[in-house]
């Protein structure tokens, strides 16, 4: 080992303190690196949640042999949850599909058929003979795909330009629909750019915290250690949590509140109210930087147009904000009195009292955090944007300490759902399909004619669409929920679903998901590491390299982006999302999908593939391949890259940042840093400008955007003004009544990450809960019959299941509702649930639906 | 002389196959039932009986409770439950009424070990005895009966005895007690003629105590018809038992087989080509007894 | 001497013999049962007696070795001790590590037990007293690493009383914090569900038998401020009020912070009132 | 071209924490000693930095978490910052 002079010396010098101190000393990195058994450490970011842990993965022979927390991680620390320190188990499972599958009998495709070996070759001339069919007979939402919040960014980036450019469609969504949607809207509408404005320092400098409908303690672990030692180590902090149930963050709490369903509506607005009435607000704030707007009401619950609550609504799905002057907004609270909330809601008086003032307070600083009990709510945007209005009216927003921050459930749905756009109305960097311009900024960043992208009228379910060539193509924007709607009619033939499980995950499986994926008329691809529930409805199987057997970049809920380096390969012929994208693209050729006065405007394009026009365009491809390392020498292999012939990861990001972060560009504010700093780095906090990271957005000295002088700019908006939105408490889909009179909620347990499809193949994670369990208060347990530990038959109007009880475990549900976990693929909860949503955010409400429990 | 090849020819001559072999066939149907019973709970989940030989319950109602381990447990200090002190009564009553060693016979799973050996023995003409004296067994039932009081850890023998360890070791699971029941059956095979049953077992003893006034017993009623061939002795496991009875004639003794060491097992009755043994009552007398009193006193046999 | 009489003479000394021969073999047995019995009578850590079991040694002489506790567990955890085993023979148990008691409300075990081995007093299965777990890795569990696992915590079927999280600042990452799992004899029934569901290769946290795990304070000993608490107050006489000398701006709280320097006060080494630095002397002592 | 060692002792279990604060200091560097709450600690100037090393030490005693310093090593050579960046065999 070479040293240099001064290396020397201070080795020296550090040998001299140590023995003065009696102190041993680690080996240094050089030594204990060569005294480690060959292990190869490297970081990655973590697999589960949207909270975005840094992991280290030691890697021998090939194989993952090791894992630690990230000591050097910002977000953990070195530490891990459960489900982190079980990391490299995910890839180990017995059941790893290795080899494409596709139903056939006597040798042939058929929809009954058994699953049968292919080859990538067979799987693909098959697909791609379906998929043109299907685009050519029923047009732009013939063909469907339905990605992830767990894709790497440029994973979804490719499957961006492969539907939206290559198969001119808009019928491509993420599971991240199901979980950011409302978030999202709520972002739009109150600010005009997506994603929060503070960061996860909040954590330490908040003086209260408010917990609306997230539980912290299981589903972001780590965020929740950090809120506890603040709680333990600052004087005067408080913790305040509602739930429409007590689960483990009561155990923290100083003022826990468990409230009705729905009525966390009446909550926000009662806290407004009580800030309006006690002259609370930050007038100068307000008068500055907000504008008061409403909303309409009577919207309906995003449920087939035939249903009699739709028939009922009057302003179904509509959202358009009309201005109202601050005296009106007061007026549009005045209702939401402490004791109207109080009996509306349940919960007592002066829980609800000591909630608005610690909101009130000027003195305290207060960080909301939120996840699914906002976001799956068929008032979700509502509900977000309400907790924006409480905080717009102190004032109390980005800065450190006070922030309204909406925590994310994957690892990506920052980075590759929201920030790349893979929803049908977006496209990368907060551009929008309805949007001409946005439209041809893409166009021409992809260097395709003019008119590829159809345009979007912006409503998902809106009026017809004339193509470029003036045929009608229908709306050309379809939702999630809607995806198994169309395949259920028919109107939808294939569909291909990549990284996430989508049968177990959609709402009403028995009616929608299920029969629309069994329908004779369709051909449905899951891509897949394991044999998921998704993969047993599909026709055909594709085997996916997953994580670290490919190089990656995740985005988490605090716009951090972090990447990792392939450390492993695939086993057997398991392919990574972006590669099964790309090579699906060269069995596709532009004249196959592309009408004849497209092709005019380039017709160098006729011959060739989507590959071709989409991937090998010059701007993609442009990086060779190269050999990756990093700053130790270490090497790493990148199968893509050997694939295609060039960096593809690299290529890519590259061009994906062409939308936010070169000059030009439609909408700013999302920045980015170059493909190779971000592996230099533990994760970056965008906006990046000249490297540096934004930590509080649209604040003066935290924010680029910012300029001297001006405080506050929320830059989203033309007038850098945000909209305080009134909108009142409606009443959900289907309360319990006489015969299904209870609520039933859904939701995680700790131990397990979505649909279990990873951590129910880790044995001691499925030790430790194996099953889900259905927690009911005693008393309504005692009431059916049930103690602890029975069977119980749970029933809907869609479906049932059967599962045991609990009433001693970590969720106290009230009288009158349960929890069931969706992890278990032994007992498909949503096979019970309502494919209700939010008509603004089209987010599934996973939370409310009538059941009725007896005796199994 | 006897010749060991030729023993149980006569009888099968004379009352053909099956009648020569009845009650052995009868005593492994009963023996084999028995631990049927047991296992179709577990086994086949048609729960009739539930537990072991040492305390069991049938169709949930009848409880019979093993007096030898409940005593070992009461000489420990211990008061007994009500449910097990009925099942004791019950048991107490039934081996008392047909003879305790009936257990030995007819239910012990031991004991087809201990005939194997046995078998084997006169097949391979082994001919090795041991010194060991018969009355061994009275003074390991005493051991095992002092040991509660004697050391800690209640019912001591209970965590070797063999006899329990094999019938729990059917049922439940059988760890390592096939090494027991192997030296058992090394042990009566090569060691000592019917060794473990014979000389050692305390729980044969207990039995022997039990149903040493017993009223069922085995009766040699056609002693004159003895031709001596002696194959009675040969296959007896207690043959110290048959001669006061079919050779105490002379000597006026009745033709019952006193003595509680007989098991009741009725292989002398199945191996006698003359039919000399049949089961019968405590005060059943010899044919010409009968015959003779009912000569003088025929009222008597009616 | 006769031959009879030398022939009957032969016969009561063999017999004699013999007896004593029996006697010394049978006592020898004995003895080797015995210290066997000591041995096997050890119940081994691992092996957790069914719900009601009583003490040890009073179980041995009660149990008849049924199993009909077996029979009637529906989770099919409980085994007899089989030859080899560490557990005396014939007699129930369970390894929480691969089959932990479930906990029925109905304690079937119980129920079924004919001899009263099973306390048949037990009627609460939170009453139960199996075993206690003890958290015996401190090294191991990942919670003591600032790691959020709490799997012992989350399946305790005594919820937030058997086991309980104890929140400390985590000084090592400095902005995180622990979640250390603490048992609670007075509650934990030894179920060893907690010992199952440890995540660790080797689980961290096991069930003893209790009185392996159990601690004992010295008789004399008592905890002040829980007898205090008990008796609902000082129990001897309170103090008088306590009075300092002290500073301006500074307080003292004798049951509370002690010293408390008012904010702002001391700002400067001078009191606010001039009068009090003119009449205070010179400063340099 | 200064080169010094010293320990810091650190109030106890604040090892890591003060570790940390430390860091932050340019030119200086923790080498272990965290859990002992004994920190191995080198400053080194940069040659033009700016804060002469003894300010650096003045400094870390006022670090939240410090008990005392102890100067341990010193070296302070005249070589460039180059000479000093050679390697040696």
């Amino acid at each position: 080992m070479k040293l240099t002079r001064r290396e020397f010396i201070k080795s020296n010098a550090v040998a001299a303190a140590a023995s003065v101190a009696g102190v041993t000393l680690p080996l240094s990195n050089a030594t204990a690196a060569d005294a480690d058994d060959g292990i190869r450490w490297d970081k990655a970011a973590c697999r589960y949640c949207g909270t975005g842990c840094s992991v280290l993965m030691g890697v021998k022979d090939g194989k993952v042999v090791a894992s630690q927390g990230d000591p050097d991680a910002p977000v953990n620390k070195g530490l891990n949850c459960i489900k982190g320190y079980f990391l490299p188990k995910i890839l180990y499972g017995e059941d790893r599909l290795t080899k494409p599958l596709l139903r056939k009998t006597n040798g042939k495709y058929d929809k009954n058929g058994k699953f049968e070996a292919v080859s990538w070759d067979e799987a693909f001339k098959t697909m791609a003979e379906k998929w043109i069919a299907a685009r050519k007979a029923k047009g732009p939402k013939g063909v469907g795909m339905f990605g992830s919040g767990q894709w790497t960014v440029w994973e979804g980036y490719a499957a961006q330009k492969l539907l939206k450019a290559g198969f001119r469609s808009n019928s491509l969504e993420p599971n991240a629909r199901h979980c950011m949607a409302s978030a999202v809207g709520a972002f739009m509408r109150a600010f005009g750019i997506d994603e929060p404005m503070g960061c996860y320092d909040d954590l330490e400098h908040a003086d209260v915290f408010v917990l609306w409908g997230a539980n912290m303690a299981e589903m972001h672990p780590i965020l929740w250690s950090r809120l506890t030692d603040t709680r333990l180590t600052k004087p005067g902090c408080e913790v305040h949590v509602l739930s429409t149930f007590e689960h483990r963050c009561y155990e923290l709490a100083d003022n826990g509140m468990v409230f009705e369903p729905q009525t966390d509506l009446a909550i926000l607005n009662y806290i407004a109210n009580y800030i309006i009435q006690n002259k609370a607000y930050n007038k100068a704030f307000i008068d500055k930087h907000v504008n008061f707007t409403k909303t309409p009401t009577d919207i309906g619950y995003g449920l087939r147009d035939n249903d009699p609550r739709e028939k009922a609504a009057k302003n179904r799905a509509k959202g358009k904000l009309t201005k109202i002057s601050f005296e009106e907004y007061a007026k549009s609270v005045e209702p939401y009195t402490l004791e109207y909330t109080a009996k509306l809601s349940k919960v007592p008086k002066e829980k609800l009292l000591r909630l608005a003032k610690a909101y009130a307070d000027p003195k305290k600083k207060v960080a909301s955090y939120w996840t699914m009990g906002f976001n799956q709510h068929t008032r979700g945007v509502w509900v977000n944007g309400l907790c924006y209005n409480v905080h717009l009216l102190m004032g109390k927003i980005s800065e450190p300490g006070n922030s309204p921050f909406s925590l994310t459930g994957q690892p990506s749905a920052c980075g590759t759902a929201r920030e790349v756009g893979t929803f049908t109305h977006r496209l990368p960097a907060d551009l929008v399909t309805k949007k001409d311009a946005h439209c041809k900024f893409a166009e021409k960043t992809w260097k395709l004619p003019a008119g590829t992208i159809p345009r979007a009228n912006g409503k998902t379910d809106g009026a017809d669409q004339s193509d470029i060539s003036g045929k009608p193509m229908g709306p050309t924007l379809i939702h999630a929920v809607a995806m198994h709607r169309a395949l259920n009619d028919g109107k939808m033939n294939t569909f291909w679903v990549m990284c996430n499980n989508n049968m177990q995950a959609a709402a009403n499986m028995n009616d929608e998901s299920y029969p629309g994926w069994r329908n004779p008329d369709n051909f449905i691809t899951v891509s897949d590491p394991y044999p998921t529930v998704s993969a047993q409805a599909a026709d055909l199987i594709l085997p996916t390299a997953m994580w670290i057997e490919k190089e990656g970049a995740y985005g988490n809920a605090e716009r951090r982006t972090q990447f990792w380096r392939q450390q492993v390969g695939a086993p057997g012929e398991a392919k990574s999302d972006v590669w099964q994208v790309m090579e699906f693209s060269k069995y596709v050729k532009v004249k196959d999908v592309w009408p004849e006065d497209l092709i005019a405007k380039m017709p160098e394009y006729a011959d060739k593939t989507l590959y071709d026009v989409l991937y090998a365009n010059g701007q993609v491809n442009k990086f060779p391949v190269e050999q990756v390392t990093d700053s130790r020498g270490n090497k790493y292999a990148n199968d893509e890259s050997a694939d295609f012939g060039f960096y593809v990861q690299k290529g890519l990001f590259e061009e994906y940042r062409l939308f936010n972060s070169v000059d030009g560009i439609p909408k700013k504010g999302h920045e980015m840093a170059d493909f190779d700093a971000y592996h230099k780095v533990r994760g970056m906090r965008w906006p990046v400008i000249d490297g540096k990271e934004t930590l509080w957005r649209f604040r003066e000295g935290y924010d680029p955007h910012v300029a001297k002088g001006e405080g506050v700019k929320f830059y989203g908006k033309p007038d850098g003004k945000a909209n305080i939105i009134t909108a009142p408490y409606e009443p959900a889909a289907e309360p319990p009544d006489k015969e299904y009179d209870l609520w039933l909620c859904t939701g995680r347990v700790l131990e397990h990450w979505h649909s279990g499809s990873m951590t129910r193949r880790v044995p001691e994670l499925y030790r430790a809960v194996p099953d889900a369990v259905v927690y009911m208060h005693p008393k309504d347990a005692k009431k059916r019959r049930l103690r602890n530990g029975a069977l119980a038959k749970l029933t809907s109007r869609r479906g049932e299941i059967v599962c045991k009880v609990d009433t001693k475990g970590r969720n106290k549900c009230p009288e009158g509702l349960v929890f069931v976990p969706w992890f278990d693929a032994g007992r498909l909860v949503n096979k019970l649930t309502l494919d209700q949503t939010d008509p603004l955010s089209k987010e599934t409400d996973y939370k409310k639906c009538g059941v009725k429990i007896t005796r199994a | 002389m006897l010749d060991m090849k030729t023993l149980g020819h006569d009888a099968i001559a004379e009352k053909g196959r099956f009648n020569a072999h009845k009650y052995l066939i009868l005593r492994r149907l009963s023996q084999l039932g028995i631990l049927a019973l047991f296992l179709a709970g577990p086994w086949l989940g048609i729960w009739i009986v539930k537990g072991n030989l040492a305390y069991s319950l049938t169709l949930d109602f009848l409880p019979l409770t093993d007096p030898y381990v409940l005593l070992q447990g009461s000489l420990s200090g211990v008061v007994p439950e009500t449910t097990a002190i009925i099942g004791v009564v019950i048991v107490l009553l039934f081996y008392f009424l047909v003879g305790g060693r009936v257990y030995c016979s007819w239910v012990c799973p031991v004991n087809m070990v201990t005939d194997l050996a046995a078998w084997l023995r006169r097949k391979l003409g082994i001919r090795t005895t041991s010194q060991l004296s018969r009355s061994t067994r009275f003074w390991m039932l005493g051991l095992t009966l002092i040991l509660p009081f004697a050391v800690a850890g209640g019912i001591v023998w209970e965590l070797v005895n063999p006899v329990s360890m094999m019938f729990r070791g059917i049922v439940f699971g059988m760890g390592a007690a096939w090494v027991m029941v192997l030296g058992i059956f090394l042990f009566d095979l090569i060691v000592a003629k019917d060794g473990w049953c014979g000389h050692i077992c305390p729980v044969g003893a207990f039995y022997n105590l039990v149903g040493s006034r017993s009223l069922l017993r085995v009766n040699a009623v056609q002693r004159q018809a003895c031709n001596d061939c002696m194959e009675c002795y040969v296959v007896c496991p207690e043959p110290q038992v048959i001669k006061p009875a079919l050779k105490g004639e002379e000597k006026g003794a009745s033709p019952v087989i006193l003595s509680s060491d007989c098991t009741n097992c009725g292989r002398c009755i199945d191996i006698c080509a003359k039919d000399v043994f049949s089961y019968g009552g405590r005060r059943s007398k010899s044919i010409e007894v009968y015959k003779r009193e009912g000569e003088i006193n025929p009222g008597v046999q009616a | 001497m006769t031959d009879t009489e030398r022939k009957n003479e032969i016969n009561r000394r063999q017999f004699l013999g013999n007896m004593l021969k029996t006697a010394c073999s049978v006592g020898l047995v004995g003895l080797g049962l015995g210290a066997y019995s000591k041995r096997a009578s050890s119940l081994p850590a691992s092996y957790i007696r069914p719900p009601g079991a009583l003490p040890e040694e009073e179980f041995l002489g009660t149990c008849i070795r049924c199993g009909l506790c077996v029979r009637d567990c529906p989770y099919d955890i409980l085994f007899l001790g089989e030859v080899g085993d560490q557990v005396p023979t014939g007699t129930p148990y369970f390894v929480a590590r691969t089959g932990p008691c479930e906990m029925c409300e109905e304690i079937p075990c119980v129920v079924a037990c004919p001899t009263n081995a099973l306390d048949h007093e037990l009627k609460d299965i939170e009453d139960s007293r199996m075993g206690l777990a003890v958290l015996i890795d401190q090294e191991n569990c990942i919670a003591f690493h600032g790691l959020r696992c709490e799997v012992c915590f989350n399946v305790c079927p005594i919820r937030n009383r058997a086991i309980t999280l104890d929140m400390q600042h985590n000084t090592r990452s400095g902005k995180h914090a622990l979640f250390i799992p603490v048992v609670h004899s007075d509650a934990c029934t030894g179920c060893g569900l907690c010992e199952r569901a440890c995540i660790l290769e080797e689980a961290a946290i096991k069930v003893f038998p209790t009185h392996l795990a159990k601690g004992e304070l010295g008789k004399h000993y008592r905890l002040g401020w829980e007898e205090k608490e008990k008796a609902g107050g000082a129990l001897v006489t309170p103090d008088t009020e306590h009075r300092y000398n002290l500073p301006e701006g500074v307080r003292y709280e004798l049951q509370g912070e002690g010293l408390i320097i008012e904010e702002g006060a001391q700002q400067t080494p001078f009191s606010a009132n001039p009068l009090d630095t003119l009449n205070s002397g010179f400063m340099d002592k | 071209m200064n080169i010094c060692s010293l320990i810091v002792h650190t109030k106890p279990t604040h090892g890591a924490e003060v570790s940390d604060r430390l860091q932050r200091f340019q030119g200086v560097e923790v080498h272990g000693g965290t859990e002992a709450d004994k920190l191995i600690v080198t400053i080194e100037d940069e040659g033009e930095s700016i804060s002469p090393v003894s300010d650096t030490m003045n400094a870390l005693r006022d670090v939240e978490g410090v008990v005392s310093t102890v100067l341990v090593y010193h070296y302070g050579g005249e070589e460039s910052m180059e000479e000093m960046n050679r390697e040696i065999n």
